[in-house]
């Protein structure tokens, strides 16, 4: 059901069309501050960085497709096993589903014009790509990190890899992090202070729950990163002595750091994942959520328990057991939360009445392979079972469980799901669910044997195996569910590209879906809503009544807001209505600012201090040029 | 709807006061001070809670050639700098009354305070370096470490302040107003984590 | 020491699927009273986990079944049955279950492996992680060796994991769980061997560019044929008599060889590789790469990087005939 | 138990009826990983800190807090009981809160009391 425009309106969406209209061109891109074009900008990004991890993952398979295989060397292998984490945890999945999903939707679905700080957001992009091109820009010069993405200590000290490989890691991350922090600051004050007037917090979509909780461990977990990342590069070029035991250092410090952030971020990585199936499903079944406030409850929670976790990675470096008592514990009880939420949706599917379209499907096997990976993931806080199977490819196979299946799965399904919203057409249904069964098998080849290989000790991280230990006919199935894999997510490749010219033309809601972003044109307008939308429920869109009561807005010329690029401010848990908001527009600093940052890091690790300076002082600079123009001069 | 005020009206002292007080929540702003303090503080709970690991791996501390450090100097600098807020305070209670010379004078106070005091601590830094080196021993680096990374805060605070007199110097409009509530809870902000850092510092003489 | 049992049905079953790929490090062929409760705490797992997996796919092919009925059978759809349902199935059950889990595993069964504290056990023996070998010392003794362990079957031995470089982590999975050697840590496992036998292991903790080749093997012996092994690597190095051998020996000490390498009663005194005193006395070479035979050992003398690339030792242009009486040389060393 | 629901947004018993039970956690979890992590280290075994006692007097701490948030989050279900979880504020989001409390409480319960009896049943400063 969409909003008919009344003729009456014309003239006011006239007017909204020419005050939210954006550059055109290159330099339109360049300074965009509207969240869908900076969202397109995140998608086709974090793409590109996908495709860099997935070669070096086949890369990996196909060296151990047999024993003794020589196609890498033991450096090389390293490499692609540093670099596919480190691409596909901070290159891809965090861009693809905060950056890209998250810009595009989050708004939308809380029927705001824009994010709360629209440069702020911009400036995330670009400082992203920087950082990316900063860590692939190493790999380039041939230096690429090889002390795998967790990076230990001291293995990673100057002593054990002189190479400025781990800087590019160290100084990529923290330069990753500066952009991540950014965007969640963002994202928690767009959903506090934007949702459309009357959406308390009880009437706000579970998607949204998701990215709150999401920002929220961002906030607090990228610090202790940072911390470490910092202490690191201080050893490193300044010949401090954080981890030198020698001289008064510690080496589990940096396993204490690292695992503060690295576990909060495993939920950090499919918590949007939670949420994009949470929307899925209530459009192809036809039905709200089962046991709402739980599952907005869920969310919140496993980001929150998931700081008390982090030493069920380190239970085999000899902790005290009193210490790790803490936090079995907690990874236990962790595991109740996502309970839930998997009770919620299968009885939600259950009740009611599922068309398995594509979306869905990658939403079932979503839930099954996360039934998998959550399952092995309790054997985990079993201590003598961790303390046994750790660093096997048991784990390997636990995480890409959690991670491809919980994570990438919804997200492919979030991508033919909005699909029609992005672009305006629909995919290719009979394409989509041949490429969802594909990929689904090749996952499952791929990681299954994983299991039984571990269980048969092998560890992870070798670059190559013996033929007389039992595990080469395991890794032939993995290597060959590798390509199977490939191939299933290059049919979801070229299945959208396809449409995007050929698919046919839909209107504005074609799945019937249930949150605010189907109430407008596909795709949106700059200003996504001509009228600021009504809301009484979590299923905004299933509120015909409200959705009547626009049209008469619109109308009517209430709430409409075409004074200047405006958008209404609320209160932050009931969302009364307090102020309207004069957002900035289009500004060319935040690009700027990224190049600025870039030179820092470049000198650093050059060692040019006075250099680095310099530009650090331009970054200030330009900070300051950012904040000249003032919303209100608009 | 009649009582919503438009953020975009405010561009002169009068207004500016008046959207304020009509206001009945905290400012898009304030939510994003407010959580930039979180990560920064949980950046100094990191550092703090790193000196007290390595602290107790060791059998002495601080490290055996290395004097505890003296009380006064830093004590004495850490009150000036919480003092400073003091100016800032009374600049934002000036600003929400919409009197700008009186803001901008007291913001120009609280500033040279505040550089004051970081002149001050680098001074007492810098012959920190030349009795003990961060290079020697894992209490030195996460000793000059925390101590460094605060200074860091003050001196991006302090152009913040720089900012902020140059804006407010033409006019005082709701964006300002704004950004000199956030500039001032970030000072309480470096002031309060100060007392923690130098409780860290001085903890082996305490 | 009585054992947990492992759930009957299930085993047979999955076990022909996992144990019967006779791998050397099968985590599920246990040899110990350690690794057998550990394996047999999977299989429980295992077989609770399947339980839900196959309900959760129960409920998923009822959905399809049902897609176009709405509501539940019996439950109907009213949002007390649905939440009720949730709540029995997302937070009652699993809350019962892992309470039971938490008892089992984090309470009880890690005292059974976790480290044993000094002097319970029956001996000592000091394993120092290299990048990429294991150095093994018996302490009061002077006995040195690498890779290999030998112990005393069916007797507690105490092993404290330390590390001259990086962290490695010691895992033999057929005897116990794994422990990692930290820097500046002395970590402790326990291992016991229910029956004589060669039972394989590795550095499972990544540890640089040999990572894949640092095998250990631990040889669980009869106490007499122990206690003679252990009393012959205590024993300095005897001097060869045959001619070339004694050239060998020449070669040894005149090149690099010697700045690595320790062989007690002789000027060899070097710290960087495994001590050769009794090297011709093990079956494998770097770390199980390998086997310690004449021929293998030429080819790893001639060109090491070949055989392990990236590893310590390099490659001393010696010329075929000095290869030769090395070999001579190292082969008597038993 | 009945009493009338808290109006405004900012009230603080509501907030503690949500928040009561995490935070209790957080605290046991916070203050005892230091205690152990110094109880056990060198300097720590010098100053004999009881990492025993410690664990438990933080447990039942924890344990009354929370309970205590529950029973506020009880008490603030039933003075809603006519209200939907979707109504508008305030009935409506102290609804839903009381809900979101009671489940949070049940669940931190949990893991304060798995957490305090380990620590009492596992031998102090023993090598996991």
């Amino acid at each position: 059901m969409a909003i008919a425009v009344p003729r009456e309106a014309g003239p006011r969406i006239e007017r909204l069309e020419r005050i939210w209209r954006e550059r055109p061109g290159v330099m339109g891109w360049l300074t965009t501050t509207d969240h869908k074009r900076i969202a397109i900008l995140y998608l086709f990004t974090s793409l590109a960085f996908f495709a860099a991890g997935g070669v070096e993952a086949l890369l990996i398979r196909t060296q151990l497709i047999r024993p003794d295989n020589g196609l890498l060397t033991p450096s090389g292998f390293d490499q692609a096993m540093t670099m596919h984490g480190v691409t596909m945890i901070f290159l891809f999945v965090i861009p693809m589903s905060i950056g890209a999903f998250g810009n595009y939707l989050v708004p939308l679905m809380i029927g705001a014009r824009d994010m709360a700080f629209p440069r702020l957001n911009a400036a995330s992009y670009w400082i992203f790509l920087a950082s990316g091109l900063f860590i692939y820009g190493g790999v380039a010069a041939g230096h690429a990190p090889t002390a795998g993405w967790f990076d230990y200590v001291p293995l990673a000290s100057k002593q054990f890899s002189p190479d400025s490989g781990i800087d590019f890691y160290a100084l990529g991350l923290i330069f990753n992090g500066i952009s991540s922090t950014a965007a969640a600051i963002n994202f928690i004050v767009t959903i506090f202070k934007l949702r459309a007037p009357g959406m308390s917090l009880n009437r706000m979509p579970l998607f949204c729950y998701a990215f709150l909780a999401v920002s929220f461990a961002l906030v607090f977990a990228l610090p202790a990163l940072t911390c470490a990342l910092l202490m690191l590069e201080a050893d490193r070029l300044l010949g401090f002595q954080f981890f030198e035991v020698a001289r008064g250092g510690d080496t589990i410090l940096w396993q204490n750091l690292f695992w503060i952030f690295g576990h909060p971020e495993v939920y950090v990585i499919i918590l949007p994942a939670f949420g994009i199936a949470t929307s899925i499903i209530p459009t192809f079944v036809r039905r709200r959520m089962v046991a709402f406030p739980l599952v907005a409850l869920a969310e919140i929670l496993v980001a929150f328990i998931g700081f008390g976790v982090w030493a069920h990675h380190m239970f085999a470096v000899g902790l005290s057991q009193v210490t790790t008592i803490y936090f079995a514990a907690a990874s236990l009880i962790i595991v109740i939360p996502s309970g839930i939420q998997l009770f919620a949706w299968i009885t939600t599917i259950v009740t009611g009445t599922p068309r398995f379209k594509t979306p869905l499907l990658w939403i079932v096997g979503f839930i099954v392979l996360f039934i998998i990976g959550g399952l092995s993931g309790i054997t985990f806080a079993a201590i003598p079972f961790d303390q046994q199977l750790t660093d096997t490819y048991y784990v390997v196979a636990h995480f890409h469980y959690v991670i491809f299946g919980a994570a990438v799965f919804p997200i492919l399904g979030g991508l033919f799901y909005w699909f029609p919203k992005v672009t305006g057409r629909m995919y290719h249904e009979r394409w989509g669910q041949a490429s969802f069964w594909v990929t689904f098998a090749g996952m499952n080849l791929t990681f299954f044997p994983m299991h039984i290989v571990g269980l048969l000790g092998m560890p992870r991280r070798q670059y190559t195996y013996p033929p007389d230990m039992g595990w080469t006919g395991y890794n032939v199935i993995e290597s060959i569910g590798a390509y199977v894999l490939a191939a299933g997510l290059l049919m979801v490749a070229v299945n959208l590209v396809v449409s995007c010219f050929r698919g046919a033309r839909v209107g504005n809601d074609p799945w019937e879906g249930d949150t605010l972003e189907w109430s407008t044109s596909s795709p949106p307008p700059a200003y996504n809503y001509a009228v600021i939308p009504r809301v009484t429920s979590p299923y905004a869109m299933w509120d015909r009544e409200d959705r009547e009561a626009d049209v008469e807005n619109l109308a009517a010329g209430e709430k409409v807001l075409e004074q200047g690029h405006e958008t209404p401010a609320v209160t932050a848990v009931d969302a009364e209505w307090d102020e309207i908001l004069e957002m900035p527009s289009s500004s060319p600093w935040p690009p700027v600012l990224a190049l600025a940052i870039s030179g820092v890091f470049a000198m650093v690790i050059l060692k040019q201090w006075i250099a680095a300076g310099v530009f650090l002082v331009a970054a200030f600079v330009v900070l300051g040029a950012w904040h000249g123009k003032e919303p209100q001069e608009a | 709807m009649s009582d919503v005020t438009r953020s975009m009206e405010a561009g002169a002292a009068g207004v500016a006061a008046r959207v304020e007080r009509r206001r009945r929540s905290m400012p898009s702003g304030w939510w994003g001070m407010a959580l930039l303090i979180a990560t920064e503080f949980t950046l100094f709970a990191s550092l703090i809670a790193s000196y007290f690991y390595l602290r107790f791996q060791a059998s002495t501390w601080p490290p055996a050639g290395i004097e505890p450090p003296s009380i006064t100097l830093p004590a004495v600098f850490t009150g000036i700098l919480v003092a400073s807020c003091a100016p800032v305070y009374g600049a934002v209670r000036m600003a929400r009354a919409g009197r700008r010379p009186a803001a901008w004078g007291l913001l120009a106070v609280a500033l040279l305070v505040q550089g004051a005091y970081l002149g001050l601590q680098l001074w007492l830094f810098v012959d920190d370096l030349n009795t003990f080196s961060p290079a020697d021993t894992a209490y030195g680096s996460i000793y000059f470490a925390l101590l460094g990374i605060h200074h860091v805060h003050v001196a991006v605070g302090l152009l913040l302040d720089l900012w902020l007199l140059g804006v407010l110097a033409f006019a005082l409009t709701n964006y300002r107003l704004i950004a000199l509530r956030v500039i001032a809870m970030y000072w309480y902000f470096v002031a309060s984590v100060a007392v923690l850092v130098l409780l860290t510092q001085l903890y082996p003489s305490l | 020491m009585a054992r947990i049992r492992r759930p009957g049905l299930l085993v047979p079953a999955a076990a022909l699927a996992l144990s019967g790929c006779g791998s050397p490090q099968d985590t599920l062929d246990p040899h110990s009273p350690q690794s057998g409760d550990i394996a047999a705490l999977w299989w429980w797992m295992l077989a609770v986990a399947g339980a839900v997996f196959l309900g959760a796919l129960a409920m998923l092919g009822l959905a399809w079944l049902r897609r176009s009925r709405r509501g539940l059978p019996f439950f109907g759809e009213s949002e007390r049955a649905t939440t009720g349902l949730v709540v029995a199935f997302g937070m009652v059950i699993p809350a019962t279950v892992l309470v039971a889990l938490f008892g089992v595993a984090d309470l009880y069964l890690i005292k059974r492996t976790s480290a044993p504290a000094a002097g319970s056990s029956a001996m000592t023996v000091d394993v120092v992680g290299h990048q990429w070998f294991w150095e093994v010392r018996y302490p009061g003794t002077r006995a040195v060796t690498a890779n290999e362990i030998h112990i005393p079957a069916r007797t507690p031995v105490r092993v404290v994991a330390t590390t001259a470089d990086v962290i490695h982590s010691f895992w033999v999975p057929e005897l116990n769980r794994k422990v990692d050697t930290i820097p500046g840590q002395r970590n402790s496992v326990l291992l016991y061997a229910d029956e004589p036998g060669t039972y394989r292991g590795q550095c499972a903790e990544f540890c640089g560019l040999q990572h894949a080749h640092m095998g250990l093997a631990v040889v669980a012996q009869p106490r007499a044929r122990f206690r003679a092994w252990l009393e012959r690597q205590a024993r300095p190095a005897a001097p060869p008599s045959a001619a070339r051998a004694r050239r060998g020996r020449r070669v040894f000490m005149a090149n690099a060889c010697s700045d690595c390498h320790t062989i007690r009663g002789t000027p060899a005194q070097g710290k960087v590789g495994p001590d050769l005193t009794h090297v011709a006395g093990r079956s494998t070479l770097a770390a199980l790469t390998i086997p310690n035979a004449p021929r293998e050992l030429a080819a790893w003398i001639r060109d090491p990087q070949a055989v392990k690339p990236g590893n310590r030792m390099p490659g001393l242009r010696l010329s075929p005939r000095q290869v030769g009486e090395l070999v001579a040389y190292l082969e008597h060393l038993r | 138990m009945r009493f009338a629901p808290p109006r405004s947004a900012a009230s603080p018993v509501m907030w503690f009826a949500v928040l009561g039970a995490p935070f209790a956690w957080g605290v046991e979890f916070a203050v005892g990983y230091w205690v152990t992590q110094t109880g056990c280290s060198v300097p720590g075994q010098r100053w004999g800190v009881n990492v025993d006692a410690w664990g438990v007097v933080l447990m039942v701490l924890a344990f009354v807090v929370a309970s205590g948030a529950g029973l506020t989050a009880l008490a603030m279900f039933r003075g809603t009981a006519d209200a939907d979880k979707d109504d508008a504020p305030p009935p409506g989001r102290v609804h839903f809160l009381a809900m979101v409390g009671m489940t949070v409480t049940v669940l931190f319960l949990f893991i304060i009391v798995m957490t305090g009896l380990g620590v009492v049943i596992l031998p102090d400063c023993h090598q996991s």
